[in-house]
């Protein structure tokens, strides 16, 4: 079991009701813990269109993770 | 230098910040707060980050395109926080000796902070509605499709 | 509305002439007097111009901007006379919905003006050396032949 | 005979010795008047590379002019 403290951005961030929280989790990539908290959070965003990253640098979604990480899940970026 | 401002940018100082003597051409972009977006009115819009990371991204794009092209100068700041139509959104220099690099740089620097800087656009419209836009949900140049919030 | 000055070019006067509320995307080029020219020093130059010519040539040339590209505005204004290294020689605004006509357009008329629009130029070199430019007698990109005229 | 004004720019003017001039002629066209004035200005620029104006409007080099008009010469432009 990791703990790991997720940040949330835009949609994403409004539909799961916060920006930042601590999870529990049993699984090793990022694409697993998109899949889990898709499901908790009822995103509608599928994977192919979310960006990640660990520890404040992007990464891809096979990326494995550990204990503590700070990590970062983004929808289709806006700016501009 | 990238850079993020939580208050109006000044273009004046960002610009001055890139002459030099041996430059020809400068070239710049400023992404402005329109006043309609898809057939919709905006009314405001509030522009979040994810500010470590679209700050080390903002300068990885402006590394890029140093390389990728023949530049004197680069800079680039992205505006956060709530905007109303007519505000600076977004401003992009660059000089160079000749004009061909200048263009084509400024032109790749804004392609890509759009793109890859982990900046997001909330828009609240004149009916009362709000979206995140999404650039990806396209279904063509000019309409999208993403999720709308009615405001209660 | 293309303009010539015979005093330094106030770039943020000429930027808010085009701020809209409808527009999202604004690109302009500056063309900065370079201490450089083909390897010799340059200490300054002269701008003359067929003013009468020019106004309505430039007018044109942003008339043929308006055709081409779907603009919202379009502003130009050329220096003239005795002007310094560091200094702007030309300021040429465009704005839009978007920002690719945006860019196209502000190209596409410093292209035009710099081949039609009729202005000339006068370098005066470190070595006191002058010349009046020929873009049209490049060897090359970046090489001019032109008639070396040694000061006495 | 027909008397018409001159008008120079840059090397043209340079090599003149002045940007403006009357000048009476028998020719007809505008490139002949170049021919005419090429020769009596020493000028280095060949046809090709001039331009033409009449009463400050762009024209051909073959165009014709009347008595009093009003002829530019002009070089290759530079602005910018």
């Amino acid at each position: 079991m990791k703990s790991v403290t997720m940040l949330y951005f835009a949609q994403l961030s409004a539909q799961a009701g916060c920006a930042e929280e601590r999870w529990e989790t049993d699984v090793s990539s990022l694409q697993e813990l998109f899949a889990e908290l898709k499901q908790q959070h009822t995103w509608t965003l599928s994977l192919n269109k979310v960006r990640f990253a660990r520890n404040d640098a992007f990464c891809a979604a096979d990326e494995s993770f550990d204990d503590g990480d700070v990590l970062a899940i983004m929808p289709p970026m806006s700016g501009g | 230098m990238f850079t993020l401002s939580h208050k109006a940018i000044a273009v004046e100082p960002l610009r001055q910040s890139l002459l030099r003597l041996d430059a020809g051409g400068f070239c710049s972009f400023e992404g402005w707060v329109r006043n309609h977006h898809l057939g919709r009115g905006v009314e405001r819009l509030e522009y979040e980050a994810y500010a470590k990371l679209a700050l080390t991204q903002g300068a990885a794009v402006l590394d890029a395109a140093q390389e990728q092209f023949d530049l004197l100068g680069v800079r680039a700041e992205h505006r956060i926080g709530e905007l109303v139509p007519g505000e600076l959104a977004v401003w992009v220099g660059v000089c160079s000796v000749h004009r061909d690099q200048a263009f084509e740089a400024c032109r790749f620097i804004i392609d890509e902070i759009k793109a890859t800087v982990p900046i997001w656009k909330h828009e609240f419209y004149t009916d009362r509605s709000n979206e995140w836009v999404d650039p990806t949900a396209c279904h063509c140049d000019h309409r999208h499709v993403a999720e709308t919030e009615v405001q209660t």
